[in-house]
């Protein structure tokens, strides 16, 4: 019998290697799987790439691994958001390497890597300093820029309900990039608020399909 | 003379917004846009994050966690709104299927060039944010910002002096004191705040400025905040 | 007052130009606006492009289109199914022009337009007849051929439920290609069983949003 | 020695399905596997119109005529399984999310070539599907077929002689005397019927045959369908 759930976070993020990629989703601090951040953290992984929209708030969760000297890279579109203390910190200690996508482009790489694609062309960015040193096409009359899949080694998710295959549906604006960065890492984790019964998800409205989800834990209805 | 306050710039910006549209509005003043949409217009307005039926900030009290704006507010869902994934929303921005996308700006050329997303401040990481697809996707793109710096230097210049958003996008500007069209023929000034001359508003504009024919008066009425 | 929802069949479809590329939804006989198709037949525009997963079936809807040499040029994958007698007489008549791509291009295809992209490489039908003519590219040790965007004139779709801003639910493998030939059309049009109020349907749970769709007729409940 | 049959054949593929599998099964005999699924295995069936949970056959009146699969046929849904739209069902078949693509054939390569599209038929259009699709993203991607065609000529040839679905992209070839490895060092078998000699197989298949160490018998139980 299929069953997704893992008991505990450490046995969610558990395998995660130096140097993997990170897929952190959330807008702002809604839809981040801030549990198994600070599972990640646990966990003890260096070295890492972090793919996300934000660049972590506070001291905790993204910000946490960002503190810990933990995170090599970020890859994101606005790091300004919030407390980015953590970021801002090790960015001008230049521990931290930026690269700076618009914030279409990451969910499009993302997605273009999850549809087994090896690039595309897009306007956004062609003609501005973002597309610096990238390959550009005219179609139809119109600069584009090719970009490159995004893959993740893994994706930290965030839900409202799983069922033990790994069915998930959202909570309003929480879905943000978590369908997208689920369909993009190798190994999908997500933290939900509830398990429910094999079907008793409305098969018409299911958002992310069992098929993109790895393990499953529990973190308890939100605070 | 009295310029337009930033509350009177996003009620100008909004009488544009046709009925039926779905619009972005970009966070600062566009935001404000939303409340000065005709009562008897339904306009939908689009957030980046991924949702369509943006609504009106919440009562005190009844903040919802799991909803919020791009601007990283509180938000509300307006009846017929619905939530979509970060790639489909930004499918609607870049696919051309919003009639709108109004927009803060530092800089806008007098090609539509727009410069919008970095002051190149060498103590702070730059940020782009949706920005760049934002000034790309649109139907028509918008900008609201205020006439010069705060200096009183021209903020529509031949060339734009920052980094770009986008090249040849804004369509028209709306400032603290006029209205002006960006089109193929140059800058047409639409309407300007009472006391404005086309002569004043050139000396404080650094593309060469043409009145319209039809030009008017950007009036706001008395109810809206000064 | 936004209402999209039209009277007839004939409003539905009014202004469809000679030439115009239409956008045929459908998966075998499921999920096809067979009612539109019918309309679309009355209305009398020629030399059509069809883009349709299969290329009609009987002397209804999409076939008779073709009985009655409306259509110029059909891009599908497979025009062999069901009594596609229609399309087969055209075909060896040559009066009909195909364009067979591969079943899940098509759709990418037109999910890059949608998504105002200028094209992308794709590791499908590479080294293959289908992809003769077209630009290839090795990327990461793997051959891949570029695919260009695909959009309608008009799209003609099918599903359950709308309301007056056009939001979409479809019944179950009913949905295939309505959600993508939805966004990639400059004028969507839509057959649905029931108009319902809004706010009606739930908002995590509409497959087709609003700003994809311009026109919905009531055809009443599926026979 | 006696060949297997259609549903011996489909039985035996089945075999290979483990827990937790996504699979995409092709039109004609693969279909067939779905019904030999070891009772206590939990596999997941994929239909590229749209259908991950794939069912059974629905029993005669219960058919739902908005829910068919790829082969146009009437179908159920499985508890748990979902429907997505076809842009969706295709990145899940090109992304690699599958974990087995099961397909027919009319002819593989020692080297995996797949052609199984189109005989070029003069007198019939010809018709692609999703084959070239599934042929490239599945973790992994079998064959069922014939081990010769209707006049006893091989289908597994030094090179293909009908056009290409995709190259290199079969990994392993049930057909009705034998299984078969695609590996880089050449082609194994792995399982042959019963009465089955290397060199007899040998004889109908055209590349070398290597008899891989740990072959066994090809022997499905008595109970399915002869």
């Amino acid at each position: 019998m299929i069953d997704k759930q893992v008991k505990t976070l450490a046995d969610a993020v558990a395998g995660v290697k130096d140097g993997a990629t990170v897929l952190v989703a959330g807008f702002g601090a809604v839809g981040v799987a801030d549990d198994l951040l600070e599972a990640l953290h646990e966990q003890g992984a260096r070295d890492l790439v972090i793919v996300a929209n934000n660049a972590g708030n506070g001291d905790h969760g993204l910000a946490r691994l960002l503190n810990s000297g933990r995170v090599r890279k970020v890859i994101c579109s606005y790091p300004r958001s919030g407390d980015y203390s953590a970021f801002l910190n090790a960015y001008r200690a230049k521990t931290l390497e930026l690269e700076l996508v618009p914030q279409g482009t990451i969910s499009e790489r993302m997605r273009c890597h999850a549809a087994g694609l090896g690039g595309f062309f897009s306007p956004v960015s062609a003609g501005t300093k973002l597309a610096d040193g990238k390959e550009t096409r005219e179609i139809d009359g119109r600069l584009h820029v090719f970009e490159k899949p995004l893959k993740g080694d893994i994706a930290l998710l965030r839900a409202d309900k799983a069922d033990r295959w790994g069915n998930l549906t959202y909570i309003k604006s929480a879905r943000n990039f978590n369908p997208v960065m689920a369909m993009a890492a190798d190994l999908s984790v997500v933290q939900v608020n509830e398990m429910v019964e094999l079907g008793s998800l409305d098969p018409e409205a299911v958002v992310t399909p069992s098929i993109f989800v790895d393990r499953v834990v529990v973190v308890g209805a939100n605070p | 003379m009295k310029p337009l306050t930033r509350e009177q710039m996003a009620w100008r910006a909004a009488q544009d917004l046709p009925e039926g549209a779905f619009v972005n509005l970009g966070i600062g003043i566009p935001t404000l846009a939303a409340s000065y949409v005709p009562a008897d217009r339904e306009v939908i307005f689009h957030s980046e994050n991924g949702i369509l039926g943006l609504g009106a900030k919440p009562e005190p009290g009844m903040e919802d966690e799991n909803l919020i704006d791009a601007g990283k507010n509180y938000t509300t869902l307006i009846t017929g709104g619905v939530f979509v994934h970060h790639a489909d929303a930004f499918l609607m921005i870049r696919g051309g299927h919003l009639d709108v996308s109004l927009l803060g700006a530092f800089e806008v050329s007098e090609a539509g060039d727009l410069a919008n997303w970095t002051t190149e401040d060498p103590a702070f990481p730059p940020g782009v944010g949706g920005a760049m697809d934002l000034a790309v996707g649109a139907k028509e793109i918008r900008v609201i910002m205020d006439h010069t710096d705060k200096k009183g230097n021209p903020r529509i210049l031949r060339h734009c002096s920052l980094p770009l958003t986008a090249a040849g996008c804004v369509k028209r500007i709306y400032t603290n004191l006029a209205v002006i069209d960006v089109t193929p023929h140059g800058l047409f000034v639409v309407e300007m705040v009472d006391g404005m001359t086309l002569e004043k508003l050139q000396a404080i504009t650094e593309p060469e400025l043409q009145l319209a024919n039809s030009w008017q008066a950007l009036a706001p009425p008395a109810a809206i905040a000064a």
